[in-house]
């Protein structure tokens, strides 16, 4: 019996947790430590179009028990991940969710279009600007988010997920996003954060602002998805600062039916396995299984 | 998984999670030596290679360049500079930590002469350089920076042991030569060595040195100092300008030849 | 010289470091300690016009680098403080700065009024629930903060500072207070966060959702002060997560002219004083002054 | 600040941070016992009190209550339960921590026997307890259960060095009696035993000593474990809902007399 299969969105996965986007690239760095079908997914790099240089060094700076990253959506473009990445991916047996995002609403269905062969499931980054909406994310923008989801849903025949920033307001967001057609939701993205060098007496990173990311960011994560998991019917992939099967757990009684894991892999490259291990360990112990607890928060006492 | 045949494709040792031990921490004055037990490591380090230390209580390691490694020990000299390294700097003798290694590329052997620029922590990998370069036979020159005489133990702890004679450049004159390691550099080379210039250190020394390489058409190495995550390729932390396109210090580099590098 | 005097709202504090409401009551728990007056200022516990018992327990639980509250602000009502604390915490001649909070407008003003005798400032916390307005926060609602601010500045004629929160959007907000005439800002007040009981599968806190605080929102709220900052000619006192002399000069540079350290008392009930000795030994050793740094690192290169 | 005068006003010793060493760290099964040295502390901890330790990497302090403090250490018997306490039992002896004492108040001597009931790491301030009512020539009866055996190492270190006789109570009946310790009291006060009942434990078992206490008519005590922060009254966060209003654990308990407390 296993306890940790989980179906969502018809996509059956073994284990529920996946790896985060942005943190492991398209998997090959990892692929000689275990098998990437052993994971539940792997979520990619996010795609755009064309390719990206992305922004000036120092791109990433450590914070207390959490880390900013302002890698400024660095990346080779579509058609050389279709050529050289998403087919060895695919091969190795793994489910595939595909990060996807662009400049403006035709490009996110452009680069869905093009990678749909591989992907199990779509996650739309509305955390990326809008260049025709002020460079404002499209998640703060209620209207251009939904526009990017039903371009989208027209492009592909996977199930779509939006992924929607922690900075702005979620639920009108999540709303207007269920009405576009949106299979389901992933959260959270980062939370804007800063450093500042003492000795330079100027913000560390390149970039000024950066993405929080890690442990110290779970608190509002695990809120989030609960507050969300109230408010939908669609199914929940949650992340943010999960760095133990314990943390799994927590996202799962908020609501989250899958999970996925991005710092925690730089600080262990084997954390995605050994969580979903810890899993395992611990629904054989109680003779539970992980959908059991998928919400469980919400069940009145 | 396939296990690759090496005859046909040599390729680096692939890098995995090693558990360590510190079985030694000395004070070198601002810096620290850690000798860390790596027993599982079966692949050696090259020069200008580094590993990715985890530091308890903090969610990101730290890369270090090795100035040894001997008998399934690495010698690693660190300077204290954020919470990482002052953290690490303080942890007893026997506290078992991970590294991920060996990770990065490394110098390249020169056909003769080897002349090594370096300022700070960065005699770390130009020594464990010229400890290779010496038992290949090649001939080393070492000029060294500092502040002031800070760096003393660390240029007797790394430098000496291995019976060479490095120059000491000082800012303030107080020990060696008052100026910069670079005039060092410029008189060696000015002077017609064949020397392969090597240089670690901040960034406007390495440029410093880069230039004179250049000027003298000399090849020149540098190893490149970026802020790094995963240390394996994976997150795009690590971007390097070069003039073949943008690359990552982490799996690209390092060491980068000096006139790949845009400045 | 004092390097680290600054003026705030011609109110002259000795050094920038005031302690945070709530996380340091009226000050008598730590007065045998260090003579208050040695600090920059006291913030008080928020104030409000009637008594309040405050949020079922736990009201607290730690998280990564933070800690989550729901104390519920509980508190005595005005009428115990005016007559019990704000004489005594005068008497000790420290500065004294009131945070005060209501259900509505008037309740601001009320007590805003009855505590200005012993008040160099007024603090009005804007992330407690507007009672008339669906219990959503005053600081989410620009309109009715902005009529919070009026009233108060009617009532009193200290310097009326409005505490943000970091989770409505900010820069609406603060631009509806200054044409409503508030004289500066503090921030940030906590993130709302959640942490799991994975013994009984619900909440921990017994207000299920918690203010997260501590070195976890530090970047957060470094980033928060600075966008302020660019924003505003109006003074700012920052928080979140300060903890050392260093995180203090974060905010410096961020643009915060006083910063207050909360979280940081729990772990170390000296921490407000060694902060202050710290920037007093880190502007002596560089011959530099505390208002050298406020902000600078928004001047160009 | 003007010296309090002790004959006018007698109160509690003020509470200050003190630097603290472990000095011992054993294994007793499911928890740990831990002795710091705590040289600066000159005011006596009474059975009962607490402070409020730091750990590494932990931004709240954690409340635990001694038991035993003599020349100068403090003993502390701690079960992991989450992240801190996990964390602070695996430190090595020498490691050096902060702890905020004495806080709190403590119990009362009663004026002939105690019945001492508790479970698990409540047995920590009930030893406490039971040494000074010892020493003070009072009669003592402890009850102690726990799930099955495994509190064996911990019953013996705390309450058998006392030369006392512990009732042992498990639910397996793996140990001592088959049940509850409240049983035990329960016979004992049925019998008319004239005792003041103290209980330290979980709620429930805190609770239902309470309830004998009352239907006997004996004063009882228990020491109520509430989340803490501050430990010494500026947080508000352990509320504690009694029949003269609220209180705060940390200042007006942990102890608090049975009838006082809303169950
Ligand atoms: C390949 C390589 C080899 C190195 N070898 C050595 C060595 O042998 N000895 C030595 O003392 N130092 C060495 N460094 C620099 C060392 O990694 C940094 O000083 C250290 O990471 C800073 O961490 P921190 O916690 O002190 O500072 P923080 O600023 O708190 O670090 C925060 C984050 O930024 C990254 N970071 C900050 N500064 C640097 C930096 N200068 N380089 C890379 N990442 C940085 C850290 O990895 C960490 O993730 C090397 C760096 C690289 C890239
Ligand atoms: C007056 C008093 C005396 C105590 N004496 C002892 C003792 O002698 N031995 C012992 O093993 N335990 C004792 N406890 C309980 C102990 O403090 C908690 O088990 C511990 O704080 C839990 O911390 P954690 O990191 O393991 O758990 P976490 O859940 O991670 O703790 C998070 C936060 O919640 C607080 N918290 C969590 N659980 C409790 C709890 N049960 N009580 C109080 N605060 C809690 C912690 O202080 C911390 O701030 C005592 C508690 C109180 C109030
Ligand atoms: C270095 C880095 C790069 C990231 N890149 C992306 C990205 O390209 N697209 C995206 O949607 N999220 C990206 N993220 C956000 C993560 O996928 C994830 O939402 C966030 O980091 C929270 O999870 P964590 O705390 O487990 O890292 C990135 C995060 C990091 C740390
Ligand atoms: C236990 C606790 C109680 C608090 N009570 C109040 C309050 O009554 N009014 C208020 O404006 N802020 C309150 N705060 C928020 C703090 O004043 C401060 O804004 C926040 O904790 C961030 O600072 P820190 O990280 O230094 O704690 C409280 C914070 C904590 C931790
Ligand atoms: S450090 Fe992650 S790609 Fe180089
Ligand atoms: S723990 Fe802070 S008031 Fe009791």
């Amino acid at each position: 019996m296993n306890r940790l299969e989980v179906d969502f969105l018809g996509v059956r996965f073994p284990n529920p947790v996946v790896t985060a986007s942005g943190t492991f690239n398209f998997g090959r760095e990892y692929a000689h430590l275990y098998p990437l079908s052993r994971l539940g997914a792997v979520t990619t790099k996010g795609v755009s179009p064309r390719p990206i240089a992305g922004a000036p060094t120092p791109r990433i700076t450590e914070t207390p028990m959490g880390m900013l990253n302002a890698i400024g959506l660095e990346n080779k473009g579509v058609d050389a991940y279709v050529a050289d990445e998403l087919p060895w991916l695919k091969a190795q047996g793994a489910r595939v969710i595909v990060n996807v995002f662009g400049d403006e609403a035709a490009d996110f269905a452009h680069v869905a279009r093009k990678v749909s062969p591989y992907a199990d499931l779509i996650e739309v980054n509305l955390s990326c600007p809008n260049v025709h909406g002020g460079r404002l994310p499209f998640a703060h923008d209620p209207e251009a988010a939904a526009e990017v989801v039903r371009r989208v849903k027209d492009a592909t025949d996977r199930p779509v997920l939006a992924k929607l920033s922690p900075n702005g307001p979620l639920l009108p967001v999540a709303e207007v996003l269920e009405a576009a057609g949106v299979d389901g939701f992933s959260l959270i993205n980062t939370l804007l954060g800063m450093r500042m060098d003492l000795e330079r007496r100027r913000p560390v990173l390149g970039n000024r602002q950066g993405g929080l990311s890690g442990p110290a960011v779970k608190p509002v994560a695990v809120r989030l998805v609960y507050e969300l998991y109230r408010h939908t019917d669609r199914p929940i992939l949650g992340m943010g600062g999960i760095a133990s099967a314990e943390d799994a757990l927590e996202f799962a009684l908020a609501g989250a039916r899958l999970v996925a894991v991005g710092t925690a892999t730089f600080a262990d490259p084997y954390a995605p396995l050994k969580i979903a291990r810890g899993l395992e360990a611990f629904f054989q112990g109680r003779g539970e299984r992980w959908r059991d607890w998928v919400g469980a928060a919400h069940t009145p006492d | 998984m396939t296990p690759a045949s090496p005859e046909l494709a040599p390729r680096r040792p692939r890098w995995d999670d090693h558990a360590v031990t510190i079985v030694a921490s000395e004070s070198l004055g601002p810096h620290q030596r850690l000798v860390l037990a790596m027993p599982t490591l079966e692949a050696r380090f090259g020069p200008g290679q580094f590993l990715n230390l985890s530091v308890p209580g903090h969610v990101l390691r730290r890369p270090l360049a090795p100035s040894r490694h001997e008998g399934g020990e690495v010698e690693l000299i660190v300077t204290p500079f954020g919470p990482g390294t002052r953290d690490l700097v303080a942890l007893p003798v026997g506290t078992r930590l991970q590294a991920l290694a060996p990770l990065g590329n490394s110098f390249p052997i020169p056909a003769d002469e080897a002349a090594l620029v370096g300022a700070g922590a960065g005699a770390a990998p130009l020594a464990f350089l010229a400890e290779t370069l010496l038992r290949a036979g090649r001939r080393v020159h070492v000029f060294h920076g500092a502040v002031s005489n800070e760096d003393r133990p660390l240029v007797q702890a790394v430098y000496e042991r291995l019976g060479l004679e490095v120059r000491y450049f000082s800012e303030d004159g107080s020990l060696g030569r008052r100026g910069y390691p670079t005039e060092g550099l410029a008189e060696l080379l000015a002077g017609g060595a064949e020397a392969t210039v090597y240089s670690v250190g901040p960034f406007a020394l390495m440029r410093a040195a880069a230039r004179l390489a250049i000027e003298h058409g000399r090849p020149g190495y540098v190893s490149l100092d970026v802020h790094m995550a995963c240390g394996v390729g994976a997150c795009l932390s690590c971007a390097v300008q070069t003039t073949a396109g943008q690359k990552h210090a982490c799996v690209d580099g390092p060491v980068f030849e000096v006139r790949e590098v845009v400045w």
